[in-house]
């Protein structure tokens, strides 16, 4: 990989993430009042509110806080949760790898399947099995992904419950294996990654759809049919990894759209993720927590841009000359 | 693609199914010697630092984990022996002298000694959330030796003995921690050192907290092994997980559902006046308290008040708001204070045409079904609610539907807790001035002494815990009194007089009692009485005694079969999609290959 | 010994418009045949509908026979399956597309494409037996082989159209059809890429369609010539004969177009009008509108027919001793 | 580009017809829908999670309120907000993409970066802090999603003023003396308008959703019934668990088929305005 090109991106990505500190800080340290934040006592005395900000350095001038904001930030010290006074960052770190568990499965399923439906449309254009794929990713797209949830509980986990509705694991098993521990987790991700599959599936099936028919046009489509090729080769080497560079694109701009989702699902379905955390902190205006997912929230972007920017100068030779 | 992998993908993912289908029932056998009750919750304990915690769940943990000074006898919530055996009021009232249990050990074996008892009415009484205030009265807290604690108070404090809502925490596990780290981060190592049968052993927040029993226990041992409190995602979670057996029992049952979950098999609900009621409450700040308050000047006239009183059907407001799990409000004293509690005579039945009368007597107007004016006055009211709460809008909306019968108009405002909480507690140059005329919310008090609800409408809490503004120097000199008297009769009709006052005035119209609401498996749990107090109150003595939980056995029920059925079924169709996908390409590579050429 | 490639009657027709109206055409073994007519004719159409590979809207019909100098057994093209044509396409016909820009796919090595082509039609020995030949291939069309590692858009023009030369021969075939190898080349590279051409035909034996709309481009490659338009052939014969005495209208007008060497810079007049739409053809003679010298007659459907020694029109007046002066005007009169 | 293009494209295609029937027919509620709902959408009845019944088509909910009636009564949020917000963040968009595409340099560079953070920055969590800072109220709501979402505008608008700037009539106008605002006004403005108009109503869809998801994390306004706070209510009074779907299917169905219709009225907008895009779904 060309170093300048990666460090460009890498700077660019720094530069974002400096804007993102600096509005994430302007948010809760200048709209939020901070006093009645941190204190959180129903009427605190001038006195007190005066001692909280000196401890807190609320009596630096701004640019002194920033800073220290900045500094903390990248010490990972977020602060302290108002509600389990735990760390910030402890809990962030706890709600990390489940976030990742159920974005990383919904996001591959719905690529993997997108991907596949896009093919299986593109290549039957106009006939019944694409215009009911086309329907079918357009009411997903245009529905609320928390509804899709809701009703996968009310169809697998209540009229035909064989899915827990919710929770990462049975609460209170004492599991005998890691493995078991495993399956049981597998088995509850079920319906919440459904969820997160088919939230992402439609975008990713409209945009390989459409990639495909445009890459199915092309001159050596039928270079690669007339030496001889079977079409469904033609289809499979060559079409497809020619179209799936602008889902790869896609994957990254949506993955804001991702981290949406992961709140309402998670929400729902009591997944004990950065989603949940984020609705917990919402309910309980527990602001440090809240200020902490969403720089999670915004660094996981940022991060997601890079590796896209990555994946495509890796998936396409045509940036990597130019 | 060879037959051969294919077979050995087959297999491979066949031995996958077994693998999982056998483990969980393995799984099942080592976890079914311990006998273990697991309560399931939506909401779960924050933080267990007693010191910052502020959720009600702390308790049902705490409660089983250490002892109050003097705790609550299960039968009638009267003062029993907790850390202090016995205790003995000076002539003048002012001391209490209380002599430790003898030979009492933490459960890390250490003493339980007078030092402990000193710092947690010394900590805990002012620098805690919700342990402080307590300890306001008191002036000197000595420990003459290693079992004897004597507290001296300004007054005499009635609270000393039954009214002490301070949990007894070892000072050698706390006391080592500076009072900053206590306030801000500080996690109690675990097991957490206490002297209930119980001590928490295990807490990952989210997902559970376990209890096991506390080997130096003073008392009998109890006949569970462990105690989970099992966080679910929703409250309609936890109920689903008691009716397919997943956990035995839950402390906090919902009102919509409570009566369906009942009817489910192995299922028995249990309905329990509690501590808390849920008020009206009327903006009554006088002009001296509040000069830049923001009200219509008619909610301070009382036959106003008394006849919306008359107006409201409370019944109804049970039975609709609540789903009749409530029971219907009869003064500020919640019929949950047995000991203390009296029927008001001023009690306020539902009776429109006496309400109309009254506004007709006292010359408030009204035009046809409009509301009812007096010189340019009108009976029209602002009556925010918070939007948490289903059951106060509902309520509200009831209270606004049955005054408009009388002439009375309530505007219903949904408002966030923060803004009402704003509108209640604004100040103005150091003074307060409330901006609204009603809103509906609620107030819990303590298990035994009733004081912490008495005093919420007393002149010294305006700027503290009033929300209603009262001020009447009769009712304060009442409270105060009855805070000193240490004799049950008396001070039970000291209290008569002053819900009598609060009925006349009406500073809170006081609609429910709220209950508790527990559910539990009769097939799991058995010796299940209702107690604090026999014979009305609730099954698991919830934040009060930790008698009722110790003293449950296990029943015959088996074990909950936690199936995996989803991820088989899921399994086995990937297994039979991946078996077909590969058949169909196996048979395309190897037989039957089109031709080349088609005869004509 | 028999002709390589026979067509008879080809029709080709889409949502019921003909786009080939019965093509007849005979190569012979290494023979160079050049197809021209002005776009939309039918030129690239017939080369498809030769490998099959028009999309399926289309509909074909008529009889295709090659008869490759390795095998014993005819092909018959028209009975063929899919599966069937696989093993026919590159094998022993391939295709040199217009457009070489977009006729490699951008995200693979140019080397692969080129052994995938081998690999799909031969079993080699080795890696290293594709490797050799890719080399080889590469250096027979005039490129050094280490441009194999590269993709499609680090090419030049003409190196990628030398590379679609390259793939076009990787199977040795009997039959290399070209269309419109050159447009898009500037005018030294097109002349290197004819020469390519040209050369590799004599020295590999190959029979070669060389379709272009530039009659100047044919008369330097091909020995025998055939004028298409609107879905027919309307002239066929030796390239010499065809350019001296030209025995149907548009032919002449074709030529006439075409710039003189050494003459005026300035170009001839184009033909008037464009050929017809395939849905609304006119009556008889497909040219008749544009035609000059239409006549009454020229509303009957003229027949391809032998009108002088090894050439054919079809045209009512071949053979044309001498062409009259047009008169553009003619053309209403006719129509009637 | 005329009028009766655009009345072509909504009344003689399918999709036109489809899409505008069904905006029109919750936009019809939105406006009467209180009005003619059977019941009192907010009284309450001891009808618990009734299934439907002729009394209630759609059954009642957990306070035994009207399901059916505060469907309708529920369409005005929705309406009012997405289009509140989309006309926000259009105004925002465009003059933020007018600015920066018409005068470049600083001006550009600086409102590029400020665009291409706002996209970066993940909408919904940024929408959740901001209502949650904020007394969650219908002006908030609107506020909140119109801000978060102008930056896609505003980067089409930019790149579609770049080259109109370079375009013939711009250079005359400018070389005539024309002053910036009289340019933009009477040449890049107009030509950038349809433009700006499609993309405004795809942001409807958007806005509708994203109130839909707000109110559901109960941070909608909590004095009006709108169809992500039916859901929030049916889900937090456990009706899936209950089997009620019709408290649970019909408020998701009326988000999906709304978003749906704006969806398809804004992509037919955005084919008229892009022709490139029509020949590829020809």
């Amino acid at each position: 990989m060309n170093p300048r090109w990666l460090a460009g991106k890498v700077a660019a990505s720094l530069v974002t993430l400096v804007f993102v500190l600096a509005f994430n800080f302007f948010l809760f340290r200048v709209m939020g009042d901070p006093t009645t934040q941190l204190a959180r006592l129903p009427r605190a005395s001038p006195a007190e509110i005066e001692k909280l900000k000196s401890y807190y350095g609320l009596d630096k001038p701004i640019t002194g806080q920033f800073l220290d904001y900045a500094g903390d930030t990248a010490r990972l010290d977020l602060g302290i949760s108002q509600r389990t006074r735990r760390s910030v960052w402890d809990e962030i770190k706890d709600a990390i790898p489940w976030t990742l568990l159920l974005v990383g499965t919904g996001t591959v399923l719905a690529t993997l399947i997108g991907a596949w439906l896009g093919v299986i449309a593109a290549t039957r254009r106009g006939r019944p099995a694409d215009d009911g794929l086309l329907g079918f990713s357009l009411f997903t797209y245009a529905s609320p992904e928390y509804w899709i949830g809701i009703i996968l509980i009310l169809v697998f986990a209540v009229w035909l419950p064989i899915f827990p509705a919710g929770q990462q694991m049975t609460p209170g098993e004492d599991f005998s294996s890691w493995f078991a521990q495993a399956a049981d987790v597998a088995e509850h991700l079920v319906l919440p990654a459904t969820a997160m599959t088919l939230m992402l599936l439609g975008q990713y099936f409209l945009i390989m759809r459409s990639s495909m028919v445009d890459v199915l046009t092309e001159d050596f489509i039928t270079v690669k049919r007339a030496i001889g090729l079977p079409w469904d080769r033609v289809v499979r080497q060559h079409a497809v990894p020619n179209a799936l560079l602008p889902l790869v694109t896609l994957s990254a701009i949506q993955f804001g759209i991702v981290a949406g989702g992961a709140v309402t699902i998670e929400t729902i379905f009591s997944w004990p993720g950065l989603g949940e955390l984020t609705y917990d902190a919402i309910n309980d205006k527990d602001f440090p927590v809240l200020q902490g997912t969403f720089l999670v929230f915004s660094v996981a972007v940022i991060i997601a841009n890079l590796i896209a920017d990555c994946l495509y100068f890796v998936l396409d030779p045509r940036v990597q000359t130019s | 693609m060879r037959l051969r992998t294919i077979v050995a993908v087959l297999v491979a993912m066949a031995a996958l199914i077994a693998a999982i289908t056998a483990l969980p029932a393995g799984a099942q056998d080592d976890g079914g010697k311990k006998k273990v009750l697991r309560l399931g919750q939506a909401q779960d304990v924050q933080t267990l630092n007693p010191f910052v915690a502020q959720d009600e769940e702390n308790f049902r943990a705490w409660s089983l984990n250490w002892d109050l000074l003097v705790n609550f006898s299960p039968d009638d919530l009267t003062p029993v022996p907790g850390i202090a055996e016995s205790w003995d009021v000076s002539p003048d009232k002012k001391t209490v002298t209380f002599k430790l249990i003898e030979g009492a050990k933490w459960s890390d074996g250490e003493p339980i000694t007078s030092k402990d008892v000193k710092y947690s009415l010394d900590k805990l009484g002012t620098d805690s959330l919700i342990f402080s205030g307590y300890t306001s009265n008191v002036t000197s807290i000595e420990t003459p030796d290693e079992n004897t604690v004597v507290v001296k108070t300004k007054q005499p404090d009635a609270r000393m003995i039954g009214g002490l809502f301070i949990y007894m925490i070892p000072e050698h596990v706390y006391g080592k921690v500076p009072l900053a780290k206590l306030k801000k981060d500080f996690q109690p190592p675990l097991p957490m050192v206490g002297s209930g049968p119980y001590v928490v052993t295990e807490f990952e927040h989210g997902r559970i907290l376990r209890m096991e029993r506390n080997p130096n226990f003073r008392g009998e041992k109890p006949a569970f092994d462990e105690i989970q409190f099992i966080k679910y995602g929703s409250a309609d979670a936890v109920e689903r997980a008691l009716r397919l057996g997943e956990i035995d029992a839950i402390p906090e049952a919902q009102a919509p559902s409570f009566e369906k979950l009942g009817q489910a098999d192995n299922v028995k609900t249990d309905r329990a006046p509690s501590p808390s009621f849920t008020q009206l409450t009327f903006n009554l700040c006088s002009e001296e308290n509040c000069p830049d308050a923001k009200f219509n000047p008619a909610v301070q006239d009382r036959t106003v008040r008394q006849a919306i009183a008359y107006a409201v059907d409370r019944e109804r407001v049970n039975t609709i708001s609540t789903r009749g799990t409530s029971f219907p409000g009869h003064g500020i004293l919640p019929q949950y204070y047995k000991s203390w509690y009296e029927q008001p005579d001023d009690d306020y039945p539902f009776d429109p045409d006496k309400a109309n009368q009254m506004l007709d007597d006292a010359g408030w107007t009204r035009e046809g079904d409009g509301t009812r004016s007096k010189d340019g006055a009108e009976l029209s009211f602002d009556l925010f609610v918070r939007s948490e709460s289903p059951e106060n809008i509902q309520a509200a909306k009831l209270v606004a539907e049955q005054a408009r019968e009388i002439g009375v108009d309530f505007k219903v405002q949904v408002v966030s807790v923060d803004k009402l909480t704003e509108i209640t507690t604004r100040e103005v140059d150091g003074k307060m001035a409330p901006d609204f005329d009603t809103f509906i919310w609620g107030w819990g008090g303590d298990p035994y002494d009733p004081s912490a609800l008495l005093q919420l409408i007393t002149t010294d809490q305006i700027g503290g815990s009033s929300d209603a503004f009262y001020s009447n120097p009769e009712y304060d000199r009442l409270f105060d009194e009855q805070a000193g008297e240490f004799d049950h009769a008396k001070r039970k009709e000291l209290i008569r007089q002053m819900v009598a006052l609060s009925q006349r005035d009406l500073p809170y119209l006081v609609l429910t009692d709220d209950p508790w609401l527990e559910a539990y498996r009769s097939d799991r749990m058995t010796n299940v009485a209702k107690q604090c107090p026999k014979p009305s109150g609730d099954v698991l003595c919830q934040q009060v005694n930790y008698a009722a939980i110790a003293e449950l056995e296990p029943g015959e029920g088996g074990d909950d079969g936690g199936s995996s059925t989803g991820i088989i079924a899921v399994i086995a169709l990937v297994v039979v999609a991946v078996a077909a996908f590969l058949f169909v390409r196996w048979r395309r590579s190897r037989g039957g290959r089109e031709p080349l050429e088609l005869e004509t | 010994m028999s002709a390589l490639l026979e067509i008879r009657d080809l029709r080709v027709t889409h949502e019921e418009r003909p786009i080939l109206d019965g093509v007849d055409l005979t190569l012979e073994r290494g023979e160079a045949l050049g197809l021209a007519g002005e776009s939309g004719c039918g030129k690239t159409t017939t080369a498809l509908a030769l490998m099959k590979l028009l999309p399926a809207s289309f509909r074909q019909s008529g009889t295709m026979t090659l008869r490759p100098p390795d095998i014993e057994e005819p092909i018959n093209v028209e009975r063929r399956t899919e599966a069937g044509m696989q093993v026919v396409r590159w094998r022993h016909v391939s295709l040199v597309f217009q457009g070489a820009m977009n006729s490699l796919d951008p995200v693979k090595r140019v080397e692969h494409q080129v052994a995938e082509a081998i690999t799909l039609h031969e079993r080699p020995a080795s890696a290293g037996d594709v490797r050799a030949r890719i080399d080889e291939l590469l250096t027979t069309v005039g490129l050094t082989p280490a441009l194999g590692r590269r993709y499609a858009h680090q090419l030049s023009g003409g190196q990628r159209q030398r590379v679609m030369i390259a793939l076009a021969l990787a199977c040795r075939p009997s039959l290399v059809i070209a269309d419109e190898p050159t447009t898009a080349l500037d005018v030294v590279m097109q002349a290197q890429i004819l020469e390519l051409l040209e050369h590799l035909r004599e020295q590999l034996g190959l029979a070669l369609i060389l379709i272009s709309h530039d009659l100047g481009v044919l008369a330097e490659t091909c020995d025998r010539i055939a004028i298409m338009y609107a879905g027919r052939i309307v002239e066929t014969g030796p390239v010499r004969e065809v350019f001296a005495a030209p025995q149907h209208p548009y032919t002449k007008r074709l030529l006439d177009s075409l710039p003189v060497i050494g003459g005026s810079r300035e170009l001839a007049a184009a033909i008037p009008g464009g050929p017809p739409d395939p849905g609304d053809l006119p009556q008889g003679c497909r040219f008749r509108p544009r035609c000059p010298y239409a006549a009454e007659k020229c509303l009957e459907d003229p027949a391809l027919r032998e009108v002088r020694p090894a050439q054919a029109a079809a045209c009512h007046f071949a053979p044309w001793a001498e062409w009259p002066a047009a008169h553009e005007a003619a053309v209403e009169g006719a129509a009637g | 580009m005329t009028d009766l293009r655009v009345r072509d494209l909504l009344f003689d295609t399918w999709r036109g017809r489809i899409g505008l029937g069904v905006l029109g027919l919750f936009v019809f509620l939105a406006i009467f829908g209180s009005a003619i709902a059977p019941d009192n959408p907010t009284a309450s009845s001891l009808d618990v999670l009734a299934a439907p019944s002729a009394d209630h088509w759609l059954g009642t909910t957990e306070n035994g309120e009207d399901v059916f009636s505060q469907l309708l009564a529920g369409a005005r949020v929705s309406i009012v907000v997405g289009f509140a917000a989309a006309a926000i963040s259009a105004v925002l968009g465009a003059t933020v993409g007018l600015l920066g595409g018409y005068f470049g340099g600083w001006t550009d560079r600086t409102l590029d970066a400020f665009e291409n953070w706002f996209l970066v920055i993940p909408q919904i969590p940024l929408m959740i802090v901001l209502a949650r800072l904020l007394e969650p109220s219908l002006t908030v709501l609107i506020a909140v999603i119109g801000l978060t979402s102008w930056a896609g505008t505003g980067r089409i608008v930019r790149a579609q003023v770049l080259t109109l700037r370079e375009r013939a009539f711009v250079e005359r106008a400018r070389a005539l003396g024309a002053s910036d605002g009289y340019i933009i006004r009477t040449h890049i403005l107009p030509n950038t308008l349809p433009l700006i108009f499609a993309n405004t109503v795809l942001i409807v869809a958007v806005a509708i959703l994203s109130e839909a998801a707000l109110a559901f994390l109960g941070l909608g306004d909590p004095t009006r019934i709108s169809w992500g706070t039916m859901l929030e209510n049916a889900f937090s009074s456990g009706a899936p668990s209950a089997g009620a779907w019709w408290y649970v299917i019909p408020p998701g169905l009326c988000i999906t088929l709304l978003v749906l219709s704006v969806s398809i009225l804004g992509y037919l907008f955005e084919e008229y305005v892009n022709p490139r895009l029509r020949e590829q779904h020809a």
